[in-house]
């Protein structure tokens, strides 16, 4: 199979043209929106928390890029619900579904797709902080105070 | 396609000057149509920089033996190459940058800052680049005054008619335009923007990033007060760039960057500033970039701006003609006879960085994305473009592989 | 010459990786005593360059193509290398310039223009390089704040305790020093002054374009908030620094220059910012010049900062040793134990241009001239010095040389 | 003869040992002080014209520099006594005394030591353009206006 079928294999593309949690949750808990700067990809992340205040019991993603900072959002979303913030802000960026497929299949995201792929997470990872006062990644450090309002 | 001019390039024999062409990228030639981002470099040119390096490098300005005259010498030498270039009277109007967005940002911070307030209109267009347009913005919010946009139309060629709407109920200082859209491939009439703003006692500074490689320009014939470019994106090396400037601005001018270099004479008290253009050179310069810059000129020289223009444009017209038989595909920008060597589209359903990403895999290199135009790209309501850019080595059969290319993310997605 | 340390350098093996040592100047070998104003480039370096543009080159942060990823890893790569050189603690911290010069204008700019006001006091030194003062200078004009110098003995070390004095009465805002004087070779104490300004919450401004080529600069023990070097001075390329910024600092600070690569998101109401280092990196990168730094430093590492350092303490010590012993010749600067590989000094009745002139037919190159130090050059009651200065491929007999043609320029002017 | 020895000839090496027209006229017709910014050369030129207004009567020289750029002060100063303003004014670069000898013995000055030998000139030049109104060098333009009071 060659790179690219790999990297455009049928879940990705399902999870691109269908995308899971996909709109807008309102009122949400928590809320936070990112730019991939490179490319102009954007998402906006709604969730909500459980009676616990902390699972994620509902998340929504919308926003326009790439197939694969889509669909790896769309993966993600599937993921994180019944979670913990906590445990969420702390999810490694090789942890995250797309991610770690394309590392197990041997030809891993490049340096810039990585962008696309991670925006997703971090975008999520903004909005427990804003909400959870959980840690931000280090590239996220400072965006959020100057960036979101 | 038809010869419009009766000089014409041989792109594959000036393709042999290229040491990057000679790998292969996925097992394919590279058929590279991003030279808009940056340009690759004949050997004549890492040739200069390996010379100067191994047999003259040295600080400017400064040394008094040998080695040092040497090295001021072929630094002042490329000065020179650049002032013929664009057609400047002097090369005391000649600034070596490090690219066009520090030109751009030289101008608004050392021209704008002391000539800028509440109530001066500062006006670009929405074609610009995010780097001759974010400085305006920046530098009207520091001083107050109003930052106002040309808008485009559909196309991507400006609104004129909203010119006189824009410069009015204020005072017109500066227009800051591009003369060719990096998106769009526009060819921008700067010498009118260039008169409208004189005939207001305003300056203007032209954004010749896109133009300058590929097409001849000659300040003296526009009348512009201040013109950007970067080597780059013209077979010279990265790290340096030209900024021409009017002397007599650039003399009333307070300088932009102050330390070693660019002063008269220092003291506690006051310090005073060196001749034009050393005046805005602080620090040691890209010395060996402007020498290789220098190369560069002459290479491109050698083979003539204008069949590199006339290159480009029958590359456009090829592409243009292309693309446009391929179902679900847009294309954006103005009509041919006002296009650069700049191809914008859009595949149906498919964002620009999967496009991207499965020509890659065919050794086909485009740009995808915003293109530093985000304005420009919300006026054509899309959020990125993918971009075919021409140069000199650019070939025909390099429009075919973008082609087929397409065809097989169009199949990916289907 | 005793031996200081047991790691050792091989000059005369090191030297053979300048390709600028095979020439031959006035038909003698080329003594090159004026790494201080720039160093000259081993062939690793050189061939780091060509590499790059032969098989890597693109522009950064912005192609999906594999071109664009490989230049833009080997460009991220150069800054992780930049990063450890100097132990900063994150890559964020790490931004690339063109020179000392811009990385200091930088701060003083983008800092400086939102930090300070009248009632400030900004401080730096008679010892300060034109680069590192004159833009303190001019940001102090801009802002109202005011501009103080600590002096120095006639020996040119810094007289501290005038700190008090200076930091009192105002608020002391910022101090700006160099860690080793280009005239004089001194090294300055800086963990004092920066312990000293984070007493009084002012921030530390480190200039080590003298320090960072020649000595282990660790920006986490000397607690600098920033700090700022020359690619060319340390065998890198010209037309590359590097700016070290406490990314807390950066993140709060406004951008300095602006337009592509620098943003988030572009729109005529409002511009956000990208992410740290990008922030501070508008347009197009000296792409190729960050990795041949990477190579310099791979390059300096290889051979060992101490054993650099230690090589050109000998060389001092053995130039002070033998010019000390030629009638009519003063010495400038501190005793050898505070004294990096710098020697400057002047010839009763000749002009350091005549003496470097002279030299320079010997094949000895010398500065001659104020070191862009009119400040210090005004306190040591001289107008310019002669300025001998060494590097890892200095030889001990390029000392004698240099001795051989000061006795000769006193026979010109007998 | 070696090119040092051709440079630092018995004549140039005179001049800068024994400088002719030395000091500082008081009161002056003109004056003009400059620098050489490269090596931080200065020199100051003070000068009286004869009734006529335009011919320069005395001229005076002080400062400190390179026996380059001293003796050819010294040496050109020797050459406008007696000459218009105009005229002086219009004098080239090649043919200031110290420049053309050089010229003439087949090594003429590298650029940066021309600076040296050029000081002179260009400061005679800005005197003239403050009190006569005579055309400046273009290297000097607009150094006039900004840098001397
Ligand atoms: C101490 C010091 N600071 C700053 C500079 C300026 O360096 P650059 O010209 O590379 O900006 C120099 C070198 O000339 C220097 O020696
Ligand atoms: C029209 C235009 N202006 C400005 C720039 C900025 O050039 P640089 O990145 O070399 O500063 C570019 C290139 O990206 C451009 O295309």
């Amino acid at each position: 199979m060659s790179s690219i079928d790999n990297l455009y294999r049928e879940l990705i593309l399902d999870h691109y043209k269908s995308p899971r949690h996909h709109g807008r949750l309102d009122p949400a808990d928590a809320e936070a929106e990112g730019q991939n700067p490179l490319c102009g990809d954007e998402l906006l992340v709604t969730l909500r928390f459980g009676a616990d205040g902390e699972t994620i019991e509902e998340i929504a993603f919308e926003g326009h890029g790439c197939a694969i900072s889509q669909a790896a959002a769309s993966m993600l979303s599937e993921e994180v619900v019944g979670r913990k913030a906590a445990e969420v802000a702390a999810i490694d960026k090789d942890d995250t579904p797309l991610v770690a497929m394309m590392i197990e299949s041997g030809t891993p995201l490049t340096p810039i797709r990585l962008k696309c792929a991670l925006l997703g997470l971090g975008v999520i990872k903004v909005a427990l902080h804003k909400s959870a006062g959980t840690p931000l990644p280090e590239e996220w450090t400072g965006i959020d105070e100057v960036e979101f309002e | 396609m038809a010869v419009k001019q009766n000089v014409k390039l041989d792109a594959r024999r000036i393709r042999a000057d290229f040491p990057i062409f000679e790998q292969l990228e996925e097992g394919k030639p590279l058929a590279f149509l991003d030279s808009a981002v940056s340009a690759h470099k004949p050997r004549q040119v890492i040739a200069a920089l390996k010379d100067f390096y191994e047999n003259s490098y040295g600080n400017v300005g400064r040394g008094v033996y040998a080695l040092a005259e040497r090295a001021n010498a072929a630094y002042e030498q490329a000065r020179e190459k650049a002032r013929e270039f664009i057609n400047a009277s002097s090369p005391r109007e000649v600034v070596f940058t490090r690219n066009t967005t520090e030109g751009l940002n030289l101008v608004a911070y050392a021209w704008g800052l002391d000539n800028l307030g509440p109530g001066d209109i500062v006006l670009a267009s929405e074609l610009e680049h995010h780097s001759n347009f974010v400085p305006w913005q920046e530098v009207a919010r520091r001083t107050g005054a109003e930052f106002r946009v040309i808008p485009v139309t559909g196309e991507g060629e400006l609104e004129l008619d909203e010119l006189e709407r824009l410069a009015g109920g204020g005072r017109l200082k500066i227009i800051a335009i591009t003369a060719v859209s990096n998106s769009l491939g526009t060819i921008v009439p700067v010498e009118r923007l260039i008169a409208f703003a004189h005939e207001r006692g305003a300056i203007a500074v032209i954004d010749a990033a896109q133009a300058a490689p590929h097409r001849r320009v000659d300040v003296q014939a526009l009348d512009c007060d201040f013109l950007a470019f970067s080597g780059h994106k013209m077979c010279g090396p990265s790290g340096v760039g030209v900024l021409f400037g009017r002397a007599e601005l650039l003399q009333k001018m307070s300088p932009f960057l102050t330390g070693g270099g660019m002063i008269r004479r220092v003291s506690v008290e006051k310090t005073t500033w060196a001749e034009l253009p050393h005046k805005f050179e602080a620090g040691t310069p890209p010395v060996a970039e402007a020498v290789a810059l220098g190369a560069a000129i002459d290479y491109l020289e050698g083979i003539g701006l204008e069949a590199i223009a006339a290159h480009e444009h029958e590359l456009a017209a090829y592409a243009l003609e292309r693309l446009g038989e391929l179902p679900g595909l847009t294309l954006y920008g103005p009509p041919l006879e006002r296009r650069a060597g700049i191809v914008s589209f859009n595949l149906e359903g498919i964002h620009p960085h999967d496009v991207a990403q499965i020509l890659d895999a065919e050794g086909v290199c485009v740009r995808a994305g915003h293109h530093c135009n985000q304005p420009l790209m919300h006026k054509l309501g899309v959020a990125a473009t993918s971009r075919a850019s021409f140069y000199l080595y650019s070939l025909p059969e390099e429009v075919d592989r973008l082609v087929v290319g397409l065809e097989r993310a169009q199949k990916v997605f289907a």
